[in-house]
């Protein structure tokens, strides 16, 4: 009969009100600030550079290789490499980004400079509170705010920054027992072992690391500095 | 200058070209400017879904001319595309058609895997087959919302399909990372694996949603003023719908028996018995009904899915995600995406860059007929003849 | 479904005088092409849409494509007498290839549901004018792609209703998907500059503000 | 009146409310956007003012079609150069005071598209922008975010002084000319009365 | 206890009494009508006022209730944190709208733009002055005209949306106008054809009389409300969806279509003049559930002659019946999609017509059978001759429009 289908609909919105007042299912909302929705563990928004010691600009673990700036689809790094070198977490001498922007104006938080980065370095936040009057001043952000710690990561994604650390600390392994290698030989030229140290570092795991199965020793986070420098 | 004269214009085969633009010039002229009235609908226009414009001529409230005027959104995703490497066009595709990233992620994945011969593995094709379903669920929820908002239902049926959409975004998001631009398909596989837990949630979600269907029926799909504001409103002929190029929900409801994913038998659709349900009278209520079912159809696809998802890798070990260069020839990969068939055309010189990258998006070629299937009726049914196309433009102007 | 070499013979028959060829695709997907010259581009497919065996109904995709002026290198093995012995020796040849542009149709059946025939028109130079047969009449659907074409590339399709430009607007003068547009410079700051981007802020910017 | 003074009067139960307060806790809370989607970010401007979000909770759901009711103009999405002169009519469509958000990145800058030759590089070329929301597409919550900013912003503003609101500044305009489509490019390309590039010092 | 109850109930009255007595004494007697007008008119101009704003508030969180959200719930009292469950928003929105630009397009007629809010303020506001709000309150005892004085000036409302839609010079408010003159014109009639009914019955135009015709008592407590005869039963729904349509309420806001045709006739409008169409428009909702109450839900009476019923007082029964018709718009509002405009005239033309027509027919042979057929009788007969059309009007609906049947391919 007419007029039976908008009845059917009118009981549908009242039963939607009325739940509204005891189904949590029928009333979603969120009061955003007081309330937040519990962020995901792979969430992402937009990429922080990771340290692991207490001064974050020693122990950054970007090398300035590059990579992201240029696999970057909307080009919104720039990296100046420094022209001396420093130890890195292994105690390889390595180059570290004099500069390292980040335009959040035009990132589009895609994730491929995590993706492609070799040294674990580049990592995505769930930070998402970023509105800001000023486009320049408060949107193009440098080393110093991009730089946060590895704690950060092991909150932020703790599942993930369990492989990360676990493939970094095969690598300090690797670079200790090389390391070790090199001192009992004693023969090689320094250099020499630094082509061979960047070699392993070029087979390191790309990308595949979330995937690939990682052995999983139960060695300490990298520690910057333990090996002594070459 | 009589109205019916152009109410059976759209039932009228396409023949030969020239017939039915002569007829659109005699429509238009006549020298009746100063008693028809000219309105620009759009590029911002509440209906007019995003950045169109559609340039119509009304005699009182009748359309008798009707064009649809692109590319205020045209961000030049294929010349982008051309200069950067074939990983970087991958999050470009989620922006294409912004409802259903992963759809899109899908068929350039696949016109890719085609061009440098990549094979997927078994659990990838699960995840994919999962992902476009949701995919699918998601864009017609959001659909029907939209076509009724466009009816004026004062946003209730678009906030229950926003409800519903917010839970297929928390699975996207937990297994992506993000809500709407998910960049999660990687050529040869997918990005990572699902997390721990992400298959019971999927499963929950399945399993609620025909409760949620049969809301949205008992509010709208018997209701008189939604029948009488459909029914036999932007009728399309399935002659005219083929040769237009139509795809999608949208030419099923035009009774033809079109799905890719029956033709094209791509990824692991073969294994799912599921059925195509099709119109018979090609007007904005069987286009409505039809993606109703088709949600229903896609359920019965995820249910036994989620179950039968076997472990394994999710990426092709061969393939490469930095200095990606697939050897030089072409490629054509096609989907069937929620709105149509959406095609990736590649051409690869052997650099890193794709030589030529072509979209064939769905929402730009059917809405070709859109004045065909306008005019003759009123303002108000163009805008939900509109609504029925299903368009994104993202896609449309890429 | 018959071989694209078959269905070229075919179309040889029905559509007397045009010239037909096959142009390779060396991917994996092996989707080959048949080329077909810009005057008997309509019968022929005219001839596919309509042939019992083909039933092309549904034209899928149109796609521009331009080809520049360049210098093809292949290598080919010439035999040649060294030192007195004839031996076969690769030797790069050089042949210089006049810039084309191209337009691509990708045709389906969706009454046997088969497919893709790929045809391809290839105007005879980059310089004006660049024309083709329009097919809009025989499909619909490449009504609005065949405009695209012409918006980005500058293709003219002959016998096209309602040739006019669809993505930019009216008044816009360049075929911007041509491989060699040049930007418009509206370059005033970037903060990330790369590659042109630098080359251009190093233009407009005094040279000490830029470090790279 | 001091701070001071006012403090010590509503200890004593003495409500001292300035027009200027009045006027801005109006403003500021009764902001209602103009329904004006223009890409990706749309959508979740959409889900900001649907139900797990509900912008209504600040009174702002009233999305106005017409822009002459509207006080806010969310410039949600890529502006490409086709779209650009209406985004600016529809700016100087608007009554003062108005208010300028730019959602995503493509709006700030021109994001991810910012080397298509139809893309603008970012709306404050053209027309100033109040809050900054970057992000592609940034979360709901990240709208919320920035219209409480947007909020913060309007309860500084004075009424008087030389560091008055730019509505209540005759010096200052309230239409912007509107670009027009050139041969090649948008003329002019920017608006250098709005447009101040910054330099930054590495 | 039942004294005190009626003091209450007439404590306006009275207020007003005293108030005039008052003045006697030192006003010039040409000037004391003007004097108690404006005291009529007060309460009326305080009141329905500030129901719209409160309707506004309720109408944004009810529509949330129903779509799963909370709605406006932050605006409490200005420059506190005292939050008021949102209900300070209305505030919030005037202080906003009083101190918007106000936007007078360049080649809009400028004084018909001036106007268009004003003309269509006033006769909403004149629509009031006949309403019977509680016992002996009404501004305008008009004893022979009441309801005609009420649609006649109801219907020049027409005049000013045209005002509206034509002096902005926008194509859009054009069509709104169009649109909105169209709508009302039509629904007149159905509207005026419903309420006649009543007047056929009561035999008076006067508000007042038709409202104490109501008060008579059936089963030694149940009122004589009409709403409680088959013709006033479906009256009222046949009122209702005319005034719905008059309000341009949902599912017949075509005049101001979002989706279609922008805001409509007041597209143009900014800053207080909207806010006046806004005001305007409830304003004519409430004046039109007013009028459907006074003639079919008994005006201020209680549904039933018993004592706790009787306590309340009548302008609070008037207010409460009032509410629940807003209520019942809002909830409307948050269901239904829009009609289309050929169908939003065929369904006055070709549905609302003739049911009110055979409404008609039904009340006069109701009244004519009093004597002779029992009430047990009278009513199943007279709803089955009300029922039956309704059933065969609905049939000629189905027949174009149903549910379908889809195949499906494998």
């Amino acid at each position: 009969m007419l007029g039976t289908g908008i009845l059917k609909g009118m009981v549908e919105t009242a039963k939607n009100f009325a739940g509204s007042y005891h189904d949590p299912e029928r009333l979603t909302t969120v009061e955003y600030p007081e309330q937040r929705i519990a962020s995901k563990e792979n969430a992402r928004q937009f990429p922080f550079l990771v340290h692991d010691t207490e001064d974050p600009m020693q122990g950054l673990r970007c090398v300035a290789c590059q990579i992201c700036e240029k696999e970057c689809p909307p080009q919104c790094i720039y990296i100046v490499k420094s022209k001396d070198k420093r130890a890195d977490y292994k105690g390889q001498m390595q180059l570290y980004p004099v500069t390292f922007d980040i335009d959040l104006s035009v990132c589009m938080s895609c994730q491929i400079c995590v993706e492609v980065c070799p040294f674990e370095a580049i990592k995505m936040d769930t930070e998402f509170e970023l509105s800001n009057t000023d486009r320049f001043g408060g949107l193009l952000v440098n080393k110093h705010q991009l730089a946060k710690s590895n704690e950060h990561y092991r909150k932020i994604h703790p599942t993930e920054a369990a492989v990360s650390d676990d493939a970094l600390a095969i690598e300090v392994a690797k670079a200790k027992a090389k390391a070790k290698a090199d001192v009992e030989a004693k023969a090689k030229a320094a250099a020499d072992a630094k082509a061979k140290a960047e070699a392993a570092a070029a087979a390191a795991p790309v990308g595949v690391a979330a995937t690939a199965p990682v052995p999983k020793p139960s060695a300490p986070a990298a520690a910057p500095a333990a090996a002594p420098a070459a | 200058m009589d109205g019916t004269q152009f109410m059976t214009f759209h039932d009228l085969a396409y023949d030969a070209g020239k017939t039915d633009f002569q007829r659109k010039a005699e429509v238009i002229g006549v020298g009746r400017e100063g008693e028809l009235l000219e309105v620009a609908m759009g590029p911002q226009h509440p209906s007019t879904h995003g950045v169109f414009r559609m340039d119509v001529v009304l005699d009182g409230e009748t359309v008798v001319k009707l064009k649809p005027v692109f590319g205020y959104l045209h961000r030049n995703h294929e010349k982008i595309a051309e200069n950067t490497s074939y990983l970087g066009s991958m999050p470009y595709t989620d922006r294409l058609d912004y409802f259903c990233s992963l759809t899109n992620n899908w068929a350039y994945a696949l016109a890719v895997e085609k061009l440098a011969g990549l094979q997927v593995p078994e659990r990838a094709e699960y995840i994919r087959l999962i992902t476009a379903e949701l995919t699918r669920v998601l864009n017609h929820t959001c659909l029907a919302g939209f076509l009724l908002q466009d009816m004026g239902a004062l946003g209730t049926p678009l906030m229950y399909a926003f409800r519903e959409r917010e839970k297929i975004l928390d699975l996207f998001e937990s297994l992506t990372g993000a809500r709407m631009m998910c960049n999660y398909m990687r050529f040869g596989g997918c990005r990572c694996d699902l997390p721990a837990g992400w298959l019971a949630e999927a499963r929950k979600v399945v399993a609620e949603y025909p409760k949620f269907l049969d809301e949205f029926d008992a509010l709208l799909s018997g209701n008189e003023i939604l029948m009488a504001r459909t029914q036999g409103v932007g009728k399309l002929s399935a002659e005219l719908a083929i040769n237009a190029g139509i795809t999608g929900p949208m030419l099923r409801a035009s009774g033809v028996d079109y799905d890719l994913r029956k033709v094209d038998n791509y990824g692991i659709y073969s294994r799912y018995p599921f059925r195509v349900p099709l119109g018979d009278h090609g007007d904005v209520y069987d286009r409505y009904m039809i993606r109703m079912l088709e949600m229903r159809e896609s359920l019965k696809i995820l249910e036994p899915a989620l179950k039968d998802i076997p472990e394994g890798p999710v990426v092709d070990p061969k393939a490469k995600l930095r200095g990606f260069r697939p050897k030089p020839g072409e490629a054509y990969g096609r989907i069937e995406t929620p709105k149509g068939e959406l095609g990736f055309y590649l051409i690869s010189d052997g650099s890193p860059n794709p030589y030529r990258y072509r979209v064939r998006p769905p929402s730009l070629i059917n809405l070709t007929i859109l004045e065909d299937m306008c005019l003759g009726q009123t303002v108000a049914d163009a805008v939900i003849t509109l609504g029925s196309v299903d368009i994104v433009l993202g896609e449309v102007d890429r | 479904m018959e071989t694209l070499e078959q269905t070229l013979a075919r179309a040889a028959v029905a559509a007397p005088g045009a010239q037909l060829s096959v142009v390779k695709n060396d991917s994996p997907c092996a989707q080959h092409s048949l080329l077909v010259d810009v005057e008997h581009a309509y019968a022929v497919a005219k001839f596919l849409r309509d042939d019992p065996q083909l039933r092309l109904d549904y034209c899928s995709n149109v796609t521009g494509v331009d080809f520049l002026d360049a210098e093809l290198s292949e290598k080919v093995k010439v035999k040649k007498v060294v030192d007195g012995v004839e031996k076969e020796v690769e030797e790069v040849k050089k042949t210089k290839r006049a810039g084309y542009l191209e337009a691509v149709y990708h045709l389906y059946s969706m009454a046997l549901k088969h497919g893709p025939v790929i045809l391809r028109q290839r105007t005879p130079g980059r310089a004006d004018p660049v024309k083709v047969t329009s097919l809009t009449p025989l499909w619909r659907s490449c009504e609005f792609q065949e405009r695209e074409v012409f918006d980005l590339y500058g293709v003219l399709f002959d016998g096209h209703p309602d040739l006019r430009r669809i993505l930019m607007w009216d008044g816009f003068k360049d075929y911007p998907m041509r491989k060699d547009y040049a930007e418009p410079d509206d370059y005033e700051y970037e903060p990330t500059p790369h590659d042109e981007v630098l080359e251009k802020a190093k233009a407009h910017l005094p040279k000490a503000e830029v470090k790279a | 009146m001091d701070d001071g003074l006012r403090n010590e009067l509503s200890k004593q139960g003495v409500v001292v409310v300035k027009l200027e307060e009045l006027y801005n806790w109006g403003r500021k809370n009764s902001v209602w956007p103009l329904s004006f989607g223009l890409a990706c970010c749309a959508i979740e401007m959409m889900a900001a003012s649907m139900a797990r979000y509900d912008l209504a909770r600040f009174g702002a759901e009233v999305f106005r079609p017409s822009p002459r009711q509207a006080d806010l103009m969310i410039v949600a999405g890529t502006v490409t150069k086709k779209m650009a002169p209406q985004v600016v009519r529809l700016y100087n469509q608007m009554p003062e005071p108005k208010y300028v958000i730019a959602m995503g990145a493509c709006a700030i800058s021109g994001g991810p598209f910012k080397q298509g030759y139809n893309v603008l590089k970012g709306i404050d070329r053209y027309i100033p922008v109040d809050v900054h929301i970057p992000g592609c597409p940034p979360r709901p919550e990240a709208l919320i975010h920035a219209f409480m900013t947007l909020q913060r912003k309007i309860d500084a503003q004075k009424l008087t002084g030389p560091d008055r609101a730019r509505h209540l500044n005759a010096d200052l305009p309230s239409e912007f000319p509107v670009p027009l489509f050139g041969e090649h490019d948008l003329v002019p390309s920017k608006n250098p009365n709005v447009w101040r590039p910054a330099v930054v010092v590495r | 206890m039942a004294e005190l109850f009626a003091k209450l109930d007439q404590f306006p009255v009275t207020l007003k009494a005293w108030l005039m007595n008052l003045l006697q004494g030192f006003l010039p007697e040409w000037t004391l009508p003007l004097v108690s007008a404006a005291i009529s008119i007060t309460p009326i101009l305080a009141v329905f006022p500030l129901m719209f704003a409160l309707t506004t508030v309720i109408e944004r969180k009810g529509l949330g209730r129903i779509q799963n959200r909370i709605g406006p719930n932050r605006v409490g009292i200005p420059l506190t944190n005292i939050r008021l469950f949102g209900f300070g928003q209305f505030i919030a929105d005037g202080i906003k709208s009083l101190i918007k630009e106000d936007v007078v397009p360049r080649a809009a007629d400028k004084v018909v733009h001036f106007l268009a809010p004003i003309a269509l303020l006033i006769p909403v506001l004149l629509t009031y002055s006949v309403l019977p709000f509680g016992k002996n309150m009404v501004p305008l005892d008009l004893p022979q005209t009441g309801l005609l004085f009420f649609f006649a000036v109801g219907a020049s409302t027409e005049l000013s949306v045209f005002m509206a839609g034509w002096s902005s010079r926008n194509k859009y408010s054009l069509l709104g106008a169009m649109r909105a003159v169209a709508q009302m014109v039509s629904y007149e009639i159905p509207l005026i054809l419903s309420s006649l009914t009543v007047v056929m019955i009561t035999g008076t135009l006067s508000l007042t009389a038709i409202v104490e015709s109501q008060a008579t008592v059936h089963f030694g407590f149940l009122h004589n409300w009409h709403l409680f005869t088959p013709w006033g039963l479906v009256g009222f729904f046949l009122f209702l969806t005319a005034a719905a349509a008059e309000a341009n309420r949902t599912p017949f806001d075509l005049p101001e279509a979002e989706s279609e045709i922008i805001a409509g006739y007041f597209t143009e409008y900014s800053g207080f003049k909207f806010a006046i169409f806004f005001l305007a428009e409830y304003l004519g909702l409430f004046a039109m559930c007013g009028l459907g109450i006074t003639l079919f839900l008994g005006g201020w009476l209680p549904p039933v002659n018993i004592a706790p019923f009787t306590w309340i007082p009548s302008w609070c029964w008037f207010l409460g019946k009032l509410s629940a018709l807003i209520v019942l718009f809002i909830w409307l509002r948050g269901t239904l999609p829009r009609l289309r405009t050929d169908q939003l005239m065929g369904f006055a033309w070709k549905f609302l017509l003739p049911m009110t027509l055979i409404n008609l027919v039904v009340a006069a042979l109701w009244h004519l059978l009093a004597n002779n057929i029992p009430l047990v009788a009278r009513w199943p007969l007279g709803f089955a001759m009300l029922a039956v059309p309704y059933w065969l009007l609905g049939r000629s609906f189905e027949a174009k429009f149903t549910k379908r049947e889809y195949r499906f391919a494998n």
